[in-house]
C-alpha cells in the first residue's frame, strides 16, 4: 500500500476532514482536522492495519520571526510486524486553547505520549482519562517545550537563572 | 484525580481494610533508577499499580533546540546510557537522512561493530541485574566481568567507557585500527562459551525458571497496543526487528536470526521469554560482529561532505533504529539552520514501561520486581 | 528468702503484670506482645516446678507458634495500629462480669479440690513418662485430639481457598 | 545418668543454694558463650565475604589484616560508633527490644549445644526440644522489629518471617523427631554418644533414610535461619532489607550476630544429629579422653559445624530467591509429607535393626559411588529439566 493509496482512501472516507496531504517528502503525511483525528486513527487501525503508534510528538511551530504561532501534533503510524506500512498524520492547532481529540482509545500507548505532549506543550487532549503532568512535577508552571517558555526563577526555594 | 489518589481517598476512615498502599521507589534497589511504582496490595498480591516517572527529567529535547547538531550528540549518549552507541547512531542517522548524504562503507561497518558490542554490554547488564532482582547475586558479577571486556574494547576505540560520543554525523569520530579489530575478534571467540556459563548459572536454574515462567505475561496484542518494542515485544512472540524488517546501515548484509519468545518454560510473553530473547540476541550480535569483521575493508571512516556545523535542508523526518531496548526513534524538524528546530526522541523504554500496570495486576510483590527487571528500563531515556 | 522464692515471685510478677497490661493496653499489637510475656512467664513457672517438657512445649507452641500467628493475623488485616476502644464501642458489662465470675469460680474450685503435694519431690525428667502415658493409658484421648486437629486443619485449608481451585491467583 | 536434671535446677545447682551463687554461676557460664558467639559472628562474616567473593570471581576484603581477616572487626567498631537512629513514629520500646529478643533466642541455644564430651554447659535431657522451642522465639523478635519500625517494607518482612518460620517449624520438628527416634534420647550429648565408633556408626550412614532426613532438615533450617534461597524476610531486591530496614549501628550488628549465631546453632544441631557430633569417626582418636580429648572433640565439632555453615553460604551465593507462595508450597506440599514418611521409615528401620552399625559401610560405599557419578547425574537431571527449554542456538 503506497502512501498515495492511503491518502486517497482517507480522502474517500473522510472528505474535507483531511485538510491537506503532502506525499513527496521523507515521511508522507496528511493533515487532519483536530477533532476528527480519533476517528481517522481508528479507521487507520481497523481498516488499513496501522496497529502500532510509533511516535506521537507535540510541536511548537513558532519560529524566530514569529510568522506563525501554531502548535502541532504529529502521529507516526506503523504496523507490527509489517514494517513497510508507514504513514504520518499531522494536526495543526491554534496556540491558545489547543484542543485535539485523544487517540488513547485507539492505541493504549498514546496515553503516556499524550500526557507528555500536554506536559511539554499544553496541548489539551479532549477525552483523555488522566491528563496530568508526566515528566515535570505536578505543580510545575508552564509548558517547557514551547518556544516562548521562560524557565522560572525559583522552584520551591531552588534558585534558577542565576548568573 | 489519578487512580492512586482515589485509592488514598477511599482509604480514609476505613481501618479494617485489608489493602495496603506501597510506595516502591523512587529509591528502591529494584526499580533500576529513580522510578516509582505505587502498588496496592492485598497481602502479598498486587491488585493495582501505577508508575510515576520524571525524576530524571532534564528536558533533553529543549537542550537540543539550543545547541547545534554536532553539540547535541553527547546529549544523546545520556539517553540510554547503557547503549550509548545506539543512541549516537540513531541521532546521526536522523540528521544524515535529512541531509541526504551517503556515509563511507568502512564507517558503516565500524558503526555496526560498535553498536553490536554495545548491545552485548547492555544485555549483559540487563541479564545480570535481572538475576540480582530474582535474588541470584553471583551471575551479576559474571556478567560484569564480561561487560568489562566489552567496555575495555570500546574504551580503546573511543576513549570512553559509557558515554562514547563516537558515532558522529557523517561517520565515526576515529578510525579503528587492526589491533582494535583483532580485540573484537578475540572477544567474540571468548564470549561464545561464556553464554553457556550464564545458562548454567541462571537459565537452567529451577528456582529462576519458577520465578520467571508464567510471571508477568504480556500478550502480543497488549504489547503492540502499548507500543512495546525490542526484546519486550519479541518476548511476546512477534518477530519484529528493525535491523531485519527495515534494514538500515548495513544490516541487510549480515546473516542473523531474530529470536522470539516461544513460551519455552511457561506461557509466551512471560518474564522468562523476555530474558531468553536477550540471551539469544547476544549470540546473534556476536555473529554480526564476526561477519562485519570479516567483511570490513580499508577506506575513509567519515564523509567529507559534512562540515563541522551541519545544516540539513528544511524538512522533517522520523528515523528509527533498533536499540537494545527496542525502537529508538528521532523525529527531527529542521528549519535549515545549524540547530534543530525540534527533536523528539521516541524512547523504547518509555513505551515499554507504560504497560507495567497491566502486567503487575494479580502478581505478587516479588513478581513486580521480576517484571520491572524483565522490562529492562533505563530511566535516562524514559525521563529524557 | 532463698533463690527459689525470688525466682518464683519474679516469674509470678512476669505473669500477672503483663496480664493486667493486656487488659489496660489500648493498642492491639501491644496486647499481643504482652500476652507473649505472660506465656513466657507461665513457661518459666513450669520449668521451676520441674516440668521441663511442659515448659518447653509452652514456649514452642504458644510463644513460638500461636502468638506469632496471632500477630500475623493482626498485622495482615490492619495496616494501622488499631485501638480496642474504637472496636468495642459499648462495653457490655453484665455478660462480661458473668463470664468472668464463672471462669473464676471454676478455677477456684479446681484450686481448692486439688491435693497439692506438701513436700517438694525431687524432680525427674518428665518427657519419657509423658510419652509412655500418651501411648498407653491415654492413647484414646490422644488419638481423638489428633483427629480433631486434622479436621481443623482441613477445614482451615478449605476456608482459606479463595475460589474453588485453591490457587491464590 | 548425668542428665536427670531439669533446666533451671541444673543451672541453679552450679552455684549451690544461695541466690548470689546462682547469679555468679550464670555469669561464669555466660561469659564463654558470649565470647564464642561473637567469635563465631566475626569468623562467619569474614568467611561469608570471602566465600561469596571467590564464588563471584573477586577477592573480597584484602586490606585490613592478612586476607582481610580483621575487616569484620573494623566494621564492628564502625557500627559501634554509629548514631543510634530510631525512626520517627516508631514504637521505641519494641524497636529497642526486638534485636535483643532475636539475639537472646539464638544465644540461649548455645547453653545446651555440646562441644565435646564434657564441654556442654547444661546437658539438658530435652536438649533438642529446647533448641527448637527457643529457636521459634526468634520469629517474635523479627515480627516485633518489623512492626515497630513503622515502615511498610519492614512490616512485609515481618509478615513473611512469621509465615515462613511458623510453617517450617513443622518439617523441622519432624526431622528432629527422626533423630530422636534413632538415638532414643532428646539429650544432645547422649545423642552424640549413640554414634560412637567408626565413621559408619554416624546416623547419616547407619540408617538408610537419614540422609534424606538430613536434606529436609538442612532445607528447613535454611528457612528457619532466613537464609537464601529462603531469605524472603530480608529480600534486599524486593523489601529493601525487610524487617531490619530501619535498623542501624549496634542494633543492626546485633541482628547480624544473631543471624550468624543461628546459622551455627542449626549446623551444630545437624552435626550432632547426623554427623556424629564431636566424634571424629576414628575410635582411637575419640578415646583419648581428658582435656586433650575434649579439646580435640571441640575442634572436630566446631570444624564440622563450620563446614555446614559454609555450605549454607555456598547455597546463598548460588541460588536465586524463591517467591513466598513457592516457599509455602515447598514446605506444605513436599517437605511435610516427605518428612512424615521418612520418620515412619526411620522408625521402622530402627525397629528392625536397632543396634546395627555395619550397614553404614554399605551406605558410605553407595554415597561415594553416588558422589563420583554426581556430575553426570546432575547433568542428566539438568538436561531433562531443560529439555522443554532446549536451546539450539546455545550449542556453541
Amino acid at each position: 500500500m503506497t502512501p498515495q493509496d492511503i491518502a486517497s482512501k482517507l480522502k474517500a472516507k473522510f472528505g474535507d476532514k483531511i485538510v491537506a496531504e503532502t506525499l513527496d517528502v521523507h515521511d508522507p503525511f496528511c493533515q487532519v482536522d483536530p477533532m476528527s483525528i480519533a476517528e481517522v486513527c481508528a479507521f487507520m487501525k481497523d481498516e488499513l492495519g496501522f496497529n502500532y503508534l510509533r511516535c506521537l510528538s507535540g510541536v511548537d511551530y513558532m519560529d524566530k520571526k514569529k510568522t506563525t504561532d501554531d502548535l502541532g501534533v504529529i502521529y507516526h503510524l506503523g504496523a507490527i510486524p509489517d514494517a513497510s506500512l508507514l504513514f504520518c498524520l499531522k494536526v495543526i492547532l491554534p496556540r491558545t486553547g489547543a484542543k485535539v481529540a485523544t487517540v488513547e482509545n485507539v492505541w493504549s500507548t498514546a496515553d503516556w505520549h499524550e500526557r507528555e505532549a500536554w506536559d511539554m506543550f499544553g496541548i489539551d487532549f479532549v477525552g483523555h482519562h488522566n491528563q496530568t503532568r508526566i515528566l515535570c512535577a505536578e505543580d510545575w508552571v508552564g509548558h517547557a517545550l514551547r518556544k516562548d517558555y521562560k524557565s522560572p526563577d525559583e522552584y520551591h526555594g531552588i534558585r534558577n537563572n542565576v548568573v | 484525580m489519578s487512580e492512586v489518589n482515589q485509592m488514598q481517598a477511599s482509604k480514609q476512615g476505613d481501618v479494617a481494610s485489608e489493602e495496603m498502599l506501597l510506595n516502591m521507589g523512587p529509591q528502591h534497589p529494584s526499580t533500576h533508577g529513580v522510578f516509582r511504582v505505587v502498588i496496592k496490595t492485598d497481602g502479598e498480591i498486587v491488585t493495582d499499580a501505577e508508575s510515576h516517572i520524571g525524576y530524571l527529567h532534564r528536558c533533553f529535547e529543549k537542550i537540543c533546540e539550543n545547541v547545534n547538531y554536532t553539540m547535541a550528540t553527547p546529549y544523546t549518549d545520556r539517553l540510554d546510557y547503557l547503549m550509548a552507541m545506539g543512541n549516537n547512531l540513531g541521532y546521526a542517522m536522523s540528521v544524515e537522512r535529512l541531509m541526504d548524504v551517503e556515509i563511507p562503507e568502512r564507517a558503516s561497518y565500524i558503526r555496526v561493530i560498535v553498536t553490536e558490542l554495545s548491545r552485548i554490554a547492555s544485555h549483559l547488564l540487563a541479564i545480570g541485574t535481572y538475576g540480582m532482582d530474582i535474588g541470584a547475586i553471583t551471575p551479576f558479577l559474571y556478567c560484569f566481568r564480561d561487560r568489562e571486556k566489552v567496555l575495555t574494547i570500546l574504551e580503546t576505540i573511543c576513549g570512553q567507557r559509557l558515554n562514547y560520543n563516537y558515532v558522529r554525523i557523517g561517520g565515526v569520530a576515529y578510525d579503528m585500527d587492526d589491533a582494535m579489530l583483532k580485540m573484537c575478534g578475540e572477544f567474540c571467540k571468548y564470549f561464545m562459551p561464556r553464554v553457556m556459563e550464564y545458562n548454567d548459572l541462571l537459565t537452567y536454574n529451577g528456582i529462576f525458571i519458577q520465578r520467571t515462567a508464567n510471571v508477568g505475561i504480556l500478550t502480543a496484542e497488549q504489547a503492540i497496543d502499548f507500543g512495546c518494542t525490542g526484546p519486550v515485544l519479541r518476548g511476546s512472540g512477534i518477530k519484529r526487528d528493525l535491523r531485519k524488517d527495515a534494514p538500515y546501515s548495513l544490516y541487510d548484509r549480515f546473516d542473523f536470526e531474530v529470536p522470539v519468545g516461544a513460551g519455552e518454560a511457561g506461557t509466551v510473553g512471560d518474564c522468562f521469554d523476555r530474558y531468553m530473547v536477550r540471551m539469544r540476541e547476544m549470540i546473534e550480535s556476536v555473529k554480526i560482529v564476526e561477519q562485519a569483521l570479516s567483511q570490513i575493508e580499508a577506506g575513509p571512516f567519515k564523509t567529507d561532505k559534512i562540515k563541522a556545523k551541519p545544516k540539513p535542508s528544511k524538512g522533517d523526518a522520523y528515523t528509527a533504529v533498533e536499540n537494545a531496548r527496542g525502537e529508538l526513534g528521532f523525529y527531527l524538524i529542521s528549519d535549515g539552520s545549524d540547530t534543530a528546530f525540534r527533536l523528539k526522541c521516541r524512547s523504547p523504554a518509555f513505551s515499554n514501561v507504560s504497560v507495567l500496570h497491566e502486567m503487575c495486576r494479580g502478581a505478587m510483590v516479588a513478581d513486580v520486581v521480576a517484571i520491572i527487571g524483565s522490562l529492562d528500563i533505563v530511566m535516562g531515556e524514559i525521563d529524557r | 528468702m532463698n533463690w527459689e522464692a525470688i525466682i518464683f515471685w519474679a516469674l509470678a510478677t512476669m505473669v500477672i503484670a503483663p496480664a493486667l497490661a493486656i487488659v489496660f493496653s489500648k493498642n492491639i499489637v501491644h496486647m499481643a506482645f504482652w500476652l507473649l510475656a505472660t506465656l513466657v512467664g507461665v513457661a518459666g513457672l513450669y520449668l521451676l516446678m520441674g516440668a521441663d517438657f511442659l515448659g518447653m512445649t509452652q514456649i514452642f507452641v504458644y510463644v513460638g507458634g500461636i502468638s506469632v500467628l496471632l500477630l500475623f493475623g493482626i498485622m495482615l488485616t490492619n495496616n494501622e495500629p488499631v485501638y480496642l476502644r474504637k472496636l468495642v464501642k459499648r462495653p457490655k458489662l453484665l455478660p462480661a462480669l458473668t463470664v468472668g465470675a464463672l471462669v473464676f469460680f471454676v478455677m477456684l474450685r479446681a484450686l481448692v479440690s486439688t491435693e497439692w503435694a506438701q513436700n517438694p519431690v525431687e524432680p525427674e525428667a518428665t518427657a519419657p513418662a509423658l510419652g509412655m502415658y500418651l501411648l498407653s493409658e491415654f492413647i484414646l484421648p490422644f488419638e481423638i485430639v489428633s483427629v480433631v486437629l486434622l479436621v481443623v486443619l482441613i477445614g482451615a485449608a478449605f476456608i482459606a481457598r479463595r475460589d474453588g481451585t485453591g490457587d491464590p491467583k | 545418668m548425668p542428665n536427670q536434671f531439669t533446666f533451671v535446677r541444673d543451672i541453679l545447682d552450679l552455684g549451690g543454694d544461695s541466690f548470689w551463687g546462682f547469679v555468679a554461676a550464670i555469669a561464669v557460664w555466660a561469659a564463654p558463650i558470649t565470647g564464642f558467639v561473637s567469635l563465631i559472628g566475626l569468623v562467619a562474616v569474614w568467611l561469608e565475604r570471602k566465600i561469596s567473593a571467590h564464588i563471584q570471581c573477586r577477592l573480597g576484603p584484602m586490606e585490613v589484616g592478612p586476607h582481610g581477616l580483621l575487616q569484620t572487626l573494623a566494621d564492628g567498631i564502625k557500627l559501634l560508633g554509629k548514631e543510634d537512629l530510631v525512626p520517627d513514629k516508631a514504637d521505641r520500646v519494641l524497636f529497642a527490644l526486638a534485636p535483643m529478643i532475636v539475639f537472646a533466642a539464638t544465644y540461649v541455644s548455645f547453653a545446651v549445644l555440646p562441644f565435646s564430651q564434657d564441654g556442654v554447659i547444661v546437658d539438658l535431657n530435652i536438649g533438642i526440644f529446647f533448641i527448637a522451642a527457643v529457636g521459634s522465639l526468634e520469629a517474635i523478635g523479627v515480627v516485633m522489629a518489623g512492626w515497630s519500625s513503622n515502615n511498610k517494607w519492614s512490616l512485609f518482612g515481618a509478615i513473611r518471617a512469621a509465615t515462613q518460620v511458623v510453617s517450617y517449624e513443622v518439617p523441622l520438628g519432624l526431622t528432629l523427631l527422626a533423630g530422636v527416634v534413632c538415638a532414643g534420647t532428646m539429650s544432645l550429648n547422649e545423642m552424640t554418644m549413640a554414634q560412637e565408633g567408626w565413621i559408619w556408626s554416624w546416623f547419616i550412614f547407619r540408617n538408610p533414610f537419614m540422609w534424606a532426613v538430613f536434606l529436609i532438615y538442612f532445607t528447613a533450617s535454611l528457612a528457619e535461619c532466613q537464609r537464601a534461597p529462603f531469605d524472603l524476610p530480608e529480600a534486599e531486591s524486593e523489601l529493601v532489607s525487610g524487617f531490619h530496614t530501619e535498623y542501624s549501628g549496634m542494633r543492626f550488628a546485633v541482628f547480624f550476630l544473631a543471624e550468624y549465631g543461628k546459622m551455627y546453632v542449626v549446623s551444630a544441631l545437624g552435626v550432632v544429629m547426623f554427623f556424629g557430633g564431636w566424634y571424629s569417626g576414628i575410635p582411637m582418636l575419640d578415646n583419648i579422653g581428658g582435656l586433650p580429648g575434649n579439646l580435640i572433640g571441640a575442634g572436630i565439632m566446631v570444624t564440622k559445624s563450620m563446614i555446614l555453615v559454609c555450605v549454607q553460604m555456598w547455597i546463598r551465593w548460588t541460588l536465586p530467591r524463591i517467591r513466598l507462595d513457592q516457599v509455602m508450597d515447598i514446605c506444605l506440599k513436599y517437605l511435610l509429607p516427605l518428612a512424615l514418611g521418612l520418620l515412619m521409615l526411620v522408625a521402622l528401620w530402627q525397629g528392625i535393626l536397632p543396634g546395627e552399625k555395619r550397614f553404614g559401610i554399605v551406605m558410605i560405599v553407595a554415597m561415594i559411588f553416588a558422589f563420583l557419578k554426581m556430575r553426570t547425574m546432575v547433568r542428566n537431571v539438568m538436561s531433562k529439566s531443560s529439555q522443554q527449554i532446549e536451546l539450539p542456538v546455545f550449542k556453541v
